[in-house]
């Protein structure tokens, strides 16, 4: 009963105490609300970092409770739950503050930001989670917590898209269930173990293991948006830009693919996947998903339209990764979890500027934009560039490691897909920059921010930079022990007892 | 056949004669007469059932004086609230041609 | 030989009433064959050797129920609103699926007029501890006195239920010296006829139920001639009437439990002054439930 | 066993002395009675467990002859949640007397407490055919407090739930008539599986699925139950229907012989299936807020009928703590979910689904319970709802042959979402919000939040019940 043991529990309210006192607060109350939120997110980092220490340190944390017959609620800090931790934490910030600024003096702020910080806490309960009955619950808080932001302004087209979310995530949720279910009756509620814990079990429960792996896969896959599952993500794309920016690399997304690193390595281990051979459909699947999503980013002439398409491409990295049950390849994955979360949030930052400033919400309305905001342009393009793949962002260090482990495990036809979507990217990316830098300014029929100092309201521009720089860093000192891919090497190599 | 049995027969014919009416009528006091002969075909069935012994089962005798009363009971409150529910569809029926 | 014959024609005899009780050309022939389908089965209960059941079915079924049975056609729209019954073709469905039942129910009943019920000899074995000599008495008030208590709260709800259905006018029969005349006699008689069965019913065929059915025909002859004013719920002393039954029996039950042996443990000796306490307080709430059943507190139209 | 007599003698004596006094704050004196059976119950509950299950013979006489009452901990925990819901439902009421019809609903309201508690402890198949009445007639008399719109539904119900009692009356006859006595524990040694007790049960059951709504025998529910006023809709949905379904149980997992079971399980199973679907079809399409949660009722009631048939079908007691934890859940959910319905439709001063545009604005915490409340039905964690589709799935997935039934369960869950979120979605609607007709009144909103607050957390005390229930399956 000492910290260790209540650490995991604390991150975890560090935003959930802040995001239901928000909802009792009124409108008015604007200094006190964004009080709340900081408050929660810094507590909420001191901890995290604290955590990071203890675990490099070799510590234990872990907190149970009684929950069901044989499986209790589990919240443990292990290295893989505290990438995904650290990742959510530091984004959740950057968000806060845009979505502060993003929002100022607009409606129903108080159940705005409730939600949001509801939604992080399901997050983080989610990567904290010790066992899978633990990592169910909060998935479905996540997708509760996660619709009211979708449909936050009530319009029709808003509904709509929440409905189709709902039918989505829902479905999937009551597949995990039964999967989780399944698993239960197999082997107990074990906590989650490097190497999994499902390996005696296979033999004799073949059939129900695979059924098992299917389910969790498809209900995983929903929030993954692995095709053809993808379907909401486009629609969701209605919501502020802050929610987008929190679905596509805070939290939903997010959360699909951990849960599917999850499961291959910590429940079912690479080993036992072998042995069934269900990581070979995975991998096509994500194959599929690569090149798909590419393909349709290309289409789409609506830019957020094209960045989700283009996060539905580029989530499948990690499920990529994951299938190639590779050392190499697997640091791929994981690191492409943090590396794709942070580019692909700042291009929504900046996709949110664009359309909060001079209302550019369409690809040709771009022209000219880098004179107008250079600074956001430069975040964009360092995005952008990263996405693609061009040394030294952050980009190219994970798909140089999925490369890596492609030829490792002989799969030497992955290289292909990655050099093809690499294609397709700068196919879809540089005629924006192409745009933004060198084409003709048009004539933005709203500009918001002539009169400021600031090229936008500060609170939009800050967080991009931010999240732009720090995209460069990672990518810069990839080689240092605490940067993502060191972590990520230590996560990989309890996996593998290398 | 003991005479016995040939009272169950009847009972539980009635019971079901009771039942048919209970399916098919549909004017409320009808209804209301046809729970009620269900209800005497079950009594009839346990009475006859007391009667096997001589002097006849006390118990059963007294359960069905009990159900005889439950019977009466909701006979009254169900008279009651048919008089009322038709009543008021009664003068729902005369005001729908005004409005 | 003889008896087979009279079984055979009062079975007719009451299946031939009940079908005319369903089915009959209107309502009015409907309500008087269902009338005399009562008496009929009082009838049967007397042959059957069931007194108890007779004299409750003469009281309750056929009279009161036949009261209420009017007083309700009284205030039937006419059959012309409503569809009399639904077609033939549904009524021959139904059967369809009726008929094969009764073949279930032979078959399911038929092993039992073999079988020997053993719970006689263990009620008269007992009955000296009873506290009252008639056996079906016994089994109402000392065996399964929690029965009738229950039973006494099903007629309490049916009351408060009619209650809510508001106060309905109550069409006086234009009061005929005649009717007046036979209640005035006919009233006494009735008071005095529910007392000697009450009294007796520790001993013979009789008892609670049947005394208060016919002390509520009495009133309700009384009230349907404008004998007595109507009975108003918001007069305390009637609701006490009618809840005294329940609050006696309840309150043994809790004294016996907290006191005694336990719940409706009669103390040893005490039994037969308990029960005929119990017997003549539920009498009276009984007579007082049914009469505002049937009469209810509706207004007289007529004065 | 003193405590819960006390538990049955309180809601009893209220009721009576409410009828005679007529006192001025009857809601007041409902509340502390209901509370005070409370603690008797929980008393009860703790004996139960400590000391085991006991026997009452009533009236001290000797096992054949005497009624008796059986006090085990399922009982006891019927009895502890009985009078917690009356009191949850009670709170309300005071506070908001619209919800109560009229002056009447209080006593008949304690009366409904004490013949479900009489209901819970009788061992006694023709004591348990009074207390139905009892129970039917007291439902029918709450329904017909909501005055001139609810007298066909109030009468139509009547009908059914007396033709129900005669048909459940026939196979007590039955039973009698065959082995001669009428106690349950008795009976449970003595039956076979001949030609009389089949048709018995088969009567008994057609009887007490009628009386419970359960489907194919359900059309006479939703009317009723959406037409009665909200407190009386909460109580009608929450417990009254729950006692037909005590009485299945106990006759066909005490009495019925195993191989009857065996083959009445599969049905029964069958028809939860059934249920789940159509209910929530219908919900899925209802106009009406409360015929919407109506409906849900029947869907929900499929869960329980289909842990009760497949309890029977494979004689696996593991079903029976997932059966009474889909009772208590469903209870708690659905008294939370026609309160928040009840307090939406007078606010907003419609009874359409379509007007709860907005809702989540202008009511958020009735909007907030009804979600609550529909996440314990479509079986979220951590609610109970969930932890009792949890066990319902343990036994299922253990052979690949019983996975189709989970296939049921995972249809009846997606149905039961889609009917909550259709309202839940609905409130979020700020285009076109529906103005307010009243002003909202925030504790009764509270109030109604209460039992979903509970039902949320029910997993969380998963371990004691489930002991309790274990104790029911020993």
């Amino acid at each position: 009963m000492n910290w260790t043991h209540w650490l995991p529990l604390a991150i975890v309210l560090s935003s959930l105490v802040p995001g239901l006192l928000i909802f009792t607060l009124h409108e008015k109350q604007h200094r006190l609300r964004v009080t709340l939120n900081l408050c929660g997110v810094v507590i909420k980092l001191l901890l995290v970092v604290a955590m990071i220490y203890g675990v490099s340190k070799g510590l234990e944390f872990r907190f149970s409770l009684p929950f069901l017959p044989g499986a209790p609620l589990v919240l443990q800090g292990d290295a893989l739950s505290l990438l995904f931790v650290a990742l959510s934490s530091v984004l959740w910030l950057a968000t806060t503050i845009y979505a502060i600024g993003y929002l100022e003096n607009s409606p129903l702020q108080s159940r705005f930001f409730g939600y949001f910080s509801l939604c992080v806490s399901a997050t983080v309960g989610l990567a904290l989670a010790g066992n899978l009955v633990s990592f169910l619950l909060f998935y479905e808080m996540l997708t509760l917590a996660t619709f009211p932001l979708v449909v936050h302004r009530g319009t029709p087209e808003a509904l709509r898209a929440g409905r189709v979310y709902l039918a989505y995530t829902v479905g999937g949720g009551a597949l995990v269930l039964m999967g989780v279910a399944l698993l239960h009756g197999l082997a107990g509620g074990q906590d989650f173990q490097p190497g999994g814990y499902l390996l005696p079990a296979v033999g004799e429960h073949d059939l129900a293991l695979r059924v098992a792996f299917v389910l969790l896969v498809a209900g995983l896959g929903v929030k993954a948006a692995l095709i053809p599952l993808h379907g909401w993500l486009p629609k969701a794309m209605v919501a502020p830009a802050p929610v987008s920016a929190l679905l596509h690399a805070v939290a939903v997304v997010k959360a699909g693919a951990f849960g599917i690193i999850r499961v291959v390595y910590d429940v079912y281990g690479a080993e036992a996947m072998g042995q069934l051979d269900m990581a070979g459909p995975l991998l096509w699947l994500a194959a599929a998903t690569i090149l798909y999503g590419s393909m349709r980013a290309l289409q789409q002439q609506e830019l957020k339209k094209r960045l989700a398409y283009s996060t539905i491409s580029q989530v499948s990295y990690v499920t990529l990764g994951v299938a190639l049950l590779g050392p190499i390849a697997a640091v791929g994955g994981l690191v492409h979890l943090v590396h794709q979360g942070l580019m692909k949030v700042t291009l929504f930052y900046c996709a949110g500027n664009f359309a909060e400033t001079l209302g550019i919400h369409r690809v040709r309305e771009m022209d000219g934009v880098g004179r107008r905001m250079p600074l956001t342009m430069t975040a964009f393009s360092i995005g952008a560039l990263g996405m693609i793949g061009i040394p030294p962002i952050a980009g190219f260090v994970s798909k140089w490691a999925l490369g890596m482990g492609a030829l490792e495990v002989g799969q030497d036809w992955v290289l292909l897909v990655l050099m093809g979507s690499a294609l397709l990217n700068a196919g879809y990316f540089l005629p924006l920059l192409w745009r933004g830098w060198f084409a003709e300014p048009a004539d933005w029929h709203e500009d918001n921010w002539r009169e400021e100092r600031w090229e936008t309201h500060w609170m939009l521009l800050l967080p991009a930079i931010f999240t732009a720089f720090l995209s460069v860093l990672v990518g810069v000192l990839a080689g240092t022990a605490l940067s993502p891919l060191g972590w990520a090497q230590l996560i990989v190599n309890r996996e593998f007892e290398i | 056949m003991t005479s016995s049995l040939f009272w169950m027969i009847i009972g539980a014919t009635l019971w079901l004669l009771g039942l048919h009416g209970l399916l098919t009528l549909r004017q409320a006091l009808r209804r209301i007469i046809a729970f009620n002969l269900m209800g005497s075909g079950v009594f009839l069935v346990m009475i006859a059932l007391a009667a096997r012994s001589q002097p006849s089962d006390p118990l059963l005798v007294a359960l069905v004086v009990t159900g005889l009363v439950v019977a009466v009971s909701a006979t009254a409150l169900a008279l009651r609230l048919a008089g009322v529910a038709q009543g008021q569809e009664h003068s729902k029926g005369q005001q729908e041609p005004r409005q | 030989m003889t008896e087979w014959l009279f079984d055979g024609v009062l079975g007719l005899l009451l299946l031939g009433l009940a079908f005319g009780a369903l089915h009959g050309r209107n309502l009015y022939t409907s309500v008087l064959l269902f009338i005399a389908f009562g008496l009929a089965l009082a009838l049967i209960w007397a042959r059957l050797g069931a007194a108890d059941l007779a004299l409750a079915e003469a009281a309750i079924g056929a009279g009161l129920t036949g009261v209420l049975l009017f007083t309700a056609l009284a205030r039937q729209p006419g059959p012309a609103d409503l569809p009399d019954a639904t077609g033939t073709r549904l009524r021959l469905g139904a059967a369809a699926v009726v008929l094969p039942m009764l073949i279930l129910l032979v078959q399911g009943l038929a092993p039992l007029s073999a079988v020997e019920p053993r719970m006689p000899a263990l009620i008269t074995l007992h009955l000296d501890e009873a506290g009252v000599s008639h056996p079906v008495t016994a089994v109402l008030l000392n065996y399964r006195a929690w029965d009738t208590l229950l039973e006494l709260a099903v007629l309490l709800l049916a009351l408060l239920g009619a209650r809510q259905l508001g106060p309905r006018p109550l069409e006086l029969a234009e009061p005929w010296p005649l009717l007046r005349a036979w209640a005035r006699v006919l009233a006494p008689l009735l008071v005095l006829a529910a007392g000697y069965i009450l009294w007796r019913g520790a001993s013979a065929p009789g008892g609670a139920f049947q005394a208060g059915a016919l002390l509520a025909s009495g009133v309700v002859l009384l009230r349907l001639s404008g004998l007595v004013p109507r009975l108003r719920w918001s007069f305390t002393p009637l609701r006490l009437l009618v809840l005294g039954g329940l609050l006696v029996f309840i309150g043994v039950a809790l004294m016996t439990a907290w006191l005694g042996e336990g719940w409706l443990t009669y103390p040893s000796g005490a039994a037969k002054l308990l029960i005929v306490l119990i017997e003549s307080v539920a009498t009276l709430s009984i007579a007082a439930s049914l009469s505002l059943l049937v009469v209810g507190e509706g207004e007289d139209v007529s004065s | 066993m003193n405590a819960a007599l006390l538990s049955l003698s309180l809601p009893l004596l209220a009721a009576l002395l409410l009828v005679l006094l007529r006192p001025a704050r009857s809601g007041l004196c409902v509340i502390l009675m209901s509370a005070a059976s409370l603690v008797a119950a929980a008393f009860a509950l703790q004996q139960a467990i400590s000391l085991g299950p006991q026997l009452l013979q009533i009236g001290g006489w000797e096992t054949p002859l005497a009624i008796r009452f059986q006090l085990t901990p399922l009982t006891a925990l019927l009895m502890v949640f009985t009078a917690g819901l009356h009191l949850l439902v009670a709170l309300y009421a005071a506070r908001s007397p619209h919800a109560t019809g009229n002056e009447d609903y209080w006593p008949l309201s304690c009366l409904l407490h004490a013949s479900l508690v009489a209901l819970w402890l009788s061992a006694d198949l023709f004591n348990l055919y009074v207390t139905l009445e009892l129970l039917s007639l007291c439902a029918v008399a709450l329904v017909a407090l909501a005055g001139r719109k609810a007298y066909r539904p109030a009468f139509n119900y009547l009908m059914l739930s007396l033709a129900g009692s005669l048909a459940y009356l026939f196979g007590v006859a039955l039973f009698y008539g065959r082995y001669g006595v009428l106690d349950v524990l008795v009976l449970a040694e003595l039956t076979e599986a001949d030609n009389t007790t089949r048709l018995a049960l088969l009567l008994m059951s057609v009887g007490l699925m009628l009386k419970a709504a359960l489907w194919p025998l359900h059309l006479w529910l939703p009317p009723a139950h959406s037409g009665a006023p909200t407190a009386v809709s909460a109580l009608l949905s929450a417990l009254v229907v729950k006692g037909p379904i005590y009485i299945l149980w106990l006759i066909w997992s005490q009495i019925a012989p195993p191989e009857l079971g065996r083959q009445a399980g599969f049905l029964f199973a069958g028809a939860g299936i059934l249920a789940l679907i159509s209910g929530g079809w219908s919900a899925l399409r209802a106009p009406r807020l409360k015929m919407l949660v109506a409906y849900s009722t029947v869907a929900q009631l499929g869960y329980a009928l289909l842990a009760l048939g497949l309890l029977l079908h494979w004689q696996e007691p593991r079903m029976e703590a997932a059966l009474w934890l889909f009772i208590l859940a469903h209870g708690l959910a659905k008294v939370s979910m026609f309160l928040a319905a009840g307090e939406l439709q007078r606010v907003l001063g419609t009874r359409r689904v379509r007007a709860l545009k907005g809702a989540s604005q202008n009511m958020p915490v009735a909007m907030a319970t009804f979600a609550v409340a529909g996440g314990s039905l479509i079986g979220l964690p951590p609610s109970g709802g969930f932890l009792a589709k949890w066990l319902l799935l343990q036994p299922l997935f253990e052979q690949p042959q019983h996975w189709p039934w989970a296939f049921g369960v995972l249809l009846g869950t997606l149905m039961s979402a889609a009917y909550v979120f259709r309202v839940v979605a609905l409130g979020f609607d700020r285009a076109r919000p529906n103005p307010l007709s009243v002003k909202p009144d925030p504790v009764a909103q509270w109030l109604a939040m209460l039992p979903a607050l509970l039902v949320l957390s029910l997993a969380l005390i998963s371990e004691p019940l489930l002991l309790w229930l274990g104790g029911v399956a020993r």
